[in-house]
């Protein structure tokens, strides 16, 4: 059994995805720990579907109620930051002023449709912002584990859970690979370190096609 | 000379009813109206119709469930990934004991502005191709398909600010905006619960958040202490 | 001939029908004279559809070009007073958050169909927030001269010129006369002093019933 | 840093096409881009396709009739009811040289807002029955008739704020907001003419009315002093 990445580094190469001056929302999860790996002079702006426009860092000092992040975690400003209600905040989601949506994700099908919502093992689930970040960002960026805990495959065929969005990812980042989603289907474009081609196809339902670019990821 | 303060919050609500459907303004601990929550427990109301963004382990919202006050939630969120804690609306929506509409948070707080601004209804791509689509009519614009979501109002909008005047105007602080500001336009009857009151003509006009036309009854309260869940 | 009101006159008795704390809003021309009208004791909300609650008087002092009603005359404001976006403003309007809207009007139908943007004669018009005002607004009173300059009656069985909304007018007040939009048609409530209800029929196209309580204006 | 600031109007309208289809933030003499208008008209560019609240006598956007530059507008208020004193459009217009459409002020800002919001389409009751229905579909909601309307969206919006920073963060001043903030979310390029800049991180960011975001362009002007044509 080859080691995949850390939710750490998964979350690292996520962050290379991003360029200065971007607009990107962070979903709760692994998502949120995108922001920790951006070089500090890069001026990204992270959006909270809560009501906030360039928040930093995660908090420690004193927990303050009305500065949080949508997962509720304790945030700081960066310089020209900007506050707004919710109705304005999903204004910006939906009118497609989000450059980067990075989701976290249950399954993602060979067309782009990902389910991330609802779990049926617990007979429930929560929407929050995320079909609206599915729908309103320009671009979707998933990142999750290659498989689940018991090696069920997340990269599908097509999903079996209930969707969130059909057609809306662009990009897949596991702890195996980074797959591109394109018209026709999956490109596998990068493995991780020591990962085997072969080994992210046996961990995969749906079929990969090898970029003739294929690489290790740099970390 | 208007002046909507009420004395306590308990007073403020004197005229919620049994079956009312009340919004509650807040995001998780930002811009929660716990005074006013926890009022409604107090006063006991039962088969309300929530609608609120969350609740969940940890949110003040969850105290209404001790004594079965809520019928149905209209909500974003409600159903945790992990399953390890429950929360007492999950427990009650397992047993079957209370309804649920999850709605996506976008589409939630338009419904919302929708009804405060006499949009009969908006085309929006969110939904379309889930199980959110169920039920709703699609239309197509120009050769491309939305669902049609409706008004959504209430009874009783409680909200939270950090200041009024007496007049019913609101400052927000932060990201205590949220649903509130919206909520505030669309209830019959919209109860603020706020950390400072000042006299009208104090607060600078350039920075009120809800003009006091959309406020009937303004309560000043301390803060209820919270804590991060996360 | 009967001499009518002077449009100050049908201002002092179109601001009668406000009581404290309303919300209104007062249409460009004759109807922007009511604020002149009311007690100084009396808090009532003036809202302009431009993004301004709670202003006050014309103002007399230096011209501030972000300080206006939506007339573009310069303002006051009152304690309490709030500025808002165009979007919001209308949200306000349309979401049936203004009590009054006083409006001028060039032609009212026993109905209540109002017509008062388009001008055959100058083959145009403008359309502005009165529509939005007609159709959001919790009471509608229009305030216009009971006949055009060259005697026309502007009270009719149907409006001859384009509608601005059918069937939201509640009250007509006019140099002659104070008529309530009932579901069975005219109420003619009051005369202007010295003026004799067949002189107002005589000067009106749709018939007018006599209230029961048939007065005199006090002014 | 992201710096958005441009020297100069001219410079800041740099690719601005004949043909282009333009909004103007601004309320009669509140919050009207004017060194951005007189730039415009500099720039001599045709075949404007207009998106303004109104066009009249004294209106600084009547300069761009001295040259022809308008094919299109689209406004609230355009044609006086007075005849006295006619402004280059309106002679225009009768003299049929230039298109008008004549939108309801709320149906137009909403229009504006649905653009940048991702709302394919909204409900109304405004023009029922009136001339504005022409063309319109007519959508029943629970028995009740609306119009839909359709988004309104631009290749640029020029606007005006009060102050801004570098980041593009705009802060408005009174009655300048009217529909400064909706334009800004509803075109390709967007361009600020300000009053005040600093540096970013300088403004609080409790009062920031249109966020970084959506601006592309900022320019600090003295502003153009105006008379009241009242």
């Amino acid at each position: 059994m080859t080691a995949g990445l850390s939710r750490e580094l998964i979350a690292l190469r996520v962050a290379r995805e991003l360029r200065e001056g971007m607009v990107v929302n962070l979903g709760i999860g692994l998502p949120t720990l995108v922001s920790n790996f951006l070089p500090p002079d890069q001026q990204i702006l992270f959006q909270s579907e809560n009501g906030i426009l360039g928040y930093g860092r995660i908090s420690e000092e004193e927990f303050d109620p009305d500065l949080i992040n949508a997962g509720g975690q304790p945030v700081t400003l960066a310089p020209g930051a900007s506050f707004f209600d919710s109705a304005t905040s999903f204004a910006m989601i939906r009118g497609g002023h989000i450059d980067v949506a990075v989701l976290g994700g249950l399954e993602v099908s060979e067309k782009g449709d990902l389910a991330n919502w609802y779990l049926p093992e617990r007979g429930g689930g929560s929407i929050g912002g995320a079909m609206d970040l599915a729908f309103g960002a320009r671009r979707v960026i998933v990142a999750m584990t290659h498989t689940t805990a018991d090696g069920r495959p997340r990269v599908r065929t097509r999903c079996e859970y209930p969707l969130t969005a059909p057609g809306v990812v662009d990009l897949i980042v596991t702890d195996l690979a980074v797959i591109k989603v394109e018209p026709g289907g999956l490109l596998l474009t990068e493995v991780a370190p020591g990962v085997d081609p072969d080994f992210v196809q046996s961990r995969t339902e749906a079929r990969l096609r090898p970029s003739p670019d294929l690489r290790e990821m740099e970390l | 000379m208007i002046d909507k303060v009420f004395p306590t919050p308990d007073e403020a609500l004197h005229d919620v009813f049994d079956g009312a459907t009340i919004m509650f303004g807040g995001f998780v601990t930002a811009g929660t109206p716990t005074n006013l929550i926890l009022a409604l427990q107090r006063r006991g109301t039962k088969g309300i119709t929530g609608i609120a963004n969350n609740i969940g382990l940890g949110d003040k919202l969850d105290v209404l469930c001790e004594q079965r006050q809520l019928a149905k939630m209209i909500a974003t969120f409600a159903i945790r990934a992990s399953g390890a804690r429950q929360s007492l609306f999950e427990e009650q929506y397992r047993r079957g004991e209370v309804e649920l509409e999850l709605v996506p948070q976008g589409t939630f707080v338009e419904r919302i502005r929708a009804a405060g601004a006499g949009i009969g209804g908006f085309l929006t791509r969110t939904g379309l191709g889930t199980l959110v689509q169920e039920g709703k009519q699609i239309v197509n614009v120009d050769g491309v398909d939305y669902l049609l979501e409706k008004p959504l109002r209430a009874d009783f909008a409680l909200i939270k600010a950090f200041k009024a005047d007496r007049l019913g105007n609101l400052v927000y602080r932060g990201a205590g905006r949220n649903f509130n500001p919206a909520m505030a336009t669309a209830a019959d009857v919209v109860i603020a619960e706020v950390e400072h009151l000042v006299e009208t003509g104090e607060l600078d006009p350039e920075t009120i958040g809800t003009p006091g036309v959309y406020v009937d009854r303004v309560v000043q309260c301390e803060p209820v202490p919270v804590r991060w869940y996360g």
